[in-house]
């Protein structure tokens, strides 16, 4: 039998009372003032008979089953206001020891097929897996790991990198879909008033109102290009008055028949 | 262990610049090397990564590798973002923008008889299909969108003018048009003949008008 | 520009493993290289990385660089906090998730003897080692629960086959122990494909029973 399985039991495990808790029990009682710094030592109690069983050379299969169960049920009462939870679990246990002890009591047949149903096989099935999982849990944390011993890089500068923004592609048929779907609700709800501009005057009020965000006085006749004719003209002077209505912008003349000037108004009116 | 090697993992590893006092302290105290050492190290790594696509820069804060600029056209590709199609709230903003701008997001709520997500007006915005030409003289001074030469060039126009009218909107909506979506005229001129998003079926509110019949103007089963 | 230098600047860019098809898609549809041809650009950068401190890595979700294990003594000192340090009942709840993947939580209970805490199940997920991969149809319908690639990567591993194998000692307790021990299988099904953790060489609880020998009796516990 090895020993390279031996839990690693610190000098002392815990202060109890001012006094130096330095010994694991020798057997399953536990003082009733260590109780939880056994709760929190062992994963449970299977966790705990493994180590007895590894410790003390304790021989689960003639544990003193009485003298324990009676030691475990005068915890009831100390539990109640501890980690009831866990507790439990250390009580359900002691009740398994207690059954495996009678079921041991009892005569049994003296046949080969008895053996599988050996009271104390299931409990060794069991301290077997979960002994399985606590090694391999262990040797888990030794495995090099991300953060304590291996390191991912997290260096390299892409300042120089230029990432492109990729945009969804838009039909232009979809956007005038979107608009009737617009019409149609409001056409529907309310008697909404669609006012039926032509859209060069709705565009020209725009670019009107851009300008002035460069330039916030602007001469009327800044507004006005020779080159668009007639109808260009007409389209501003729609825009402007409208412009106008809508109090986006304001009409000022200095004096009697000097010139006009188009500016955003000071202050929100109230 | 190698200095050198010490230097260069560091490095690697370091979310921001690291200067050589941060390398040094990488050693216990006492065992530090002298700065003149890393020094020398940082030099040599210099040399030796050369020739590869990352190169070793010293900034203002410190040392760092960097991606050399060369490469930018492929590593970009890691950080692009699939895009994902536009909803049709944003759609239908756009589109609001487009007719009635300039024009607030009250009026585009008001219109459209929901919220606006701040989102959409902010997509709209660094995509630089809408802007801020002004802001309302109303309490609150909200900003008035209109759409920008990008969103022409995008769709191919070259002015307003070329959407199409509103009038043929309202004159497709009909007196009934409560129950099933007309077909917009939208001029091939204006796209390159795509799928349609699906509509319904049996759509024809629009009455069949001897002047277009025949055009194209027939419902496409899907 | 060369294949492998772009192979090379986009894993050191990359905050995470990249796969064959990541680096293939680092370039525009219709000219991107050949799986084979980035596979031996790959196989090239580890034969040059291999006298430097950090290495090219093959994990469970891709290739990355890292810093060499060796070098953890002074990179460490790179960041303040220490290394977390996980509690026995986390990893000995990882491990049976690992190993008997996969496994409800009232197994993983009935296996440790106590109760697993929701803190740890939900630290599990958030650190997406673990996820939910389906449901067992038993009342209730309790989760089920798997390993992650992530979880693979943090620890370093290809796959479930590279954790060590399970082993047990109890000996002494042979006479009673006339059930072979099924050696719990790991299903491969949702990380790369893999193989069972190998059996231990020598079973040191099953005692040489002439009767059982050869059988091949695996009685499954649950």
């Amino acid at each position: 039998m090895s020993d390279d399985f031996e839990m690693v039991v610190q000098p002392a495990i815990a202060m109890v009372n001012g006094t130096p808790f330095t010994e694991m029990p020798l057997d399953l009682y536990i003082p009733p003032d260590a109780l939880e710094v056994f709760l929190e030592t062992f994963e449970g109690p299977l966790d705990l008979l493994l180590y007895l069983i590894r410790r003390q050379n304790l021989d689960i299969l003639d544990i003193p089953i009485a003298a324990i169960t009676r030691q475990y049920i005068d915890y009831i009462d100390l539990m109640t206001e501890m980690r009831m939870e866990l507790a439990a679990e250390y009580l359900l246990m002691a009740a398994i020891l207690a059954e495996i002890k009678s079921r041991m009591l009892l005569p049994r047949p003296e046949n080969a097929e008895a053996e599988e149903d050996d009271p104390r096989a299931e409990l060794v099935r069991r301290l077997q897996e979960y002994e399985r999982f606590k090694k391999a849990a262990e040797e888990m944390d030794k495995l090099p790991r991300c953060e304590r011993d291996i390191f991912e890089l997290g260096g390299v500068d892409t300042s120089t990198v230029t990432v492109r923004k990729v945009y969804p592609e838009v039909d232009l048929e979809d956007v005038l879909l979107a608009f009737t779907e617009v019409l149609r609700r409001a056409e529907r709800s309310t008697r909404h008033r669609i006012v039926r501009e032509p859209l060069s005057v709705r565009e020209r009020m725009s670019s009107v109102l851009a300008r002035l965000k460069d330039k916030p006085l602007l001469a009327f006749a800044e507004l006005f290009n020779r080159r668009e004719g007639r109808q260009g003209a007409l389209v501003s002077l729609l825009a402007i008055l409208e412009l106008c209505k809508e109090r986006f912008i304001e009409i000022i003349q200095e004096e009697p028949l000097g010139e006009l000037y188009i500016r955003i108004p000071d202050a929100a009116p109230a | 262990m190698d200095l050198k090697d010490i230097v260069e993992a560091a490095l690697f590893v370091a979310q921001k610049p690291l200067t050589v006092a941060d390398l040094q302290a990488l050693y216990p105290e006492g065992e530090q090397p002298e700065a003149v050492d890393v020094r020398a190290a940082l030099a040599e790594l210099t040399e030796e990564f050369i020739s590869r696509p990352i190169e070793l820069k010293q900034v203002a804060s410190g040392y760092r590798f960097q991606v050399r600029e060369s490469l930018s056209p492929w590593i970009s590709r890691l950080f692009e973002e699939r895009p994902t199609r536009y909803t049709k709230a944003f759609l239908e903003t756009l589109a609001i923008i487009a007719y009635r701008q300039p024009v607030t997001r009250g009026e585009i709520e008001e219109i459209r008889g929901v919220a606006v997500s701040t989102q959409i007006i902010r997509n709209l915005l660094e995509r630089e299909w809408v802007q801020v030409v002004g802001h309302k003289e109303v309490p609150g001074r909200p900003g008035l969108y209109a759409t920008t030469r990008q969103f022409l060039d995008y769709f191919n126009l070259k002015g307003l003018d070329e959407l199409p009218p509103l009038q043929t909107f309202i004159d497709r909506l009909g007196p009934v048009a409560d129950t099933d979506m007309p077909v917009p005229v939208t001029p091939a001129s204006y796209h390159e003949p795509t799928e349609k998003p699906e509509k319904p079926e049996s759509d024809p509110i629009i009455p069949p008008d001897p002047t277009t019949a025949g055009t194209g103007e027939t419902a496409q089963p899907d």
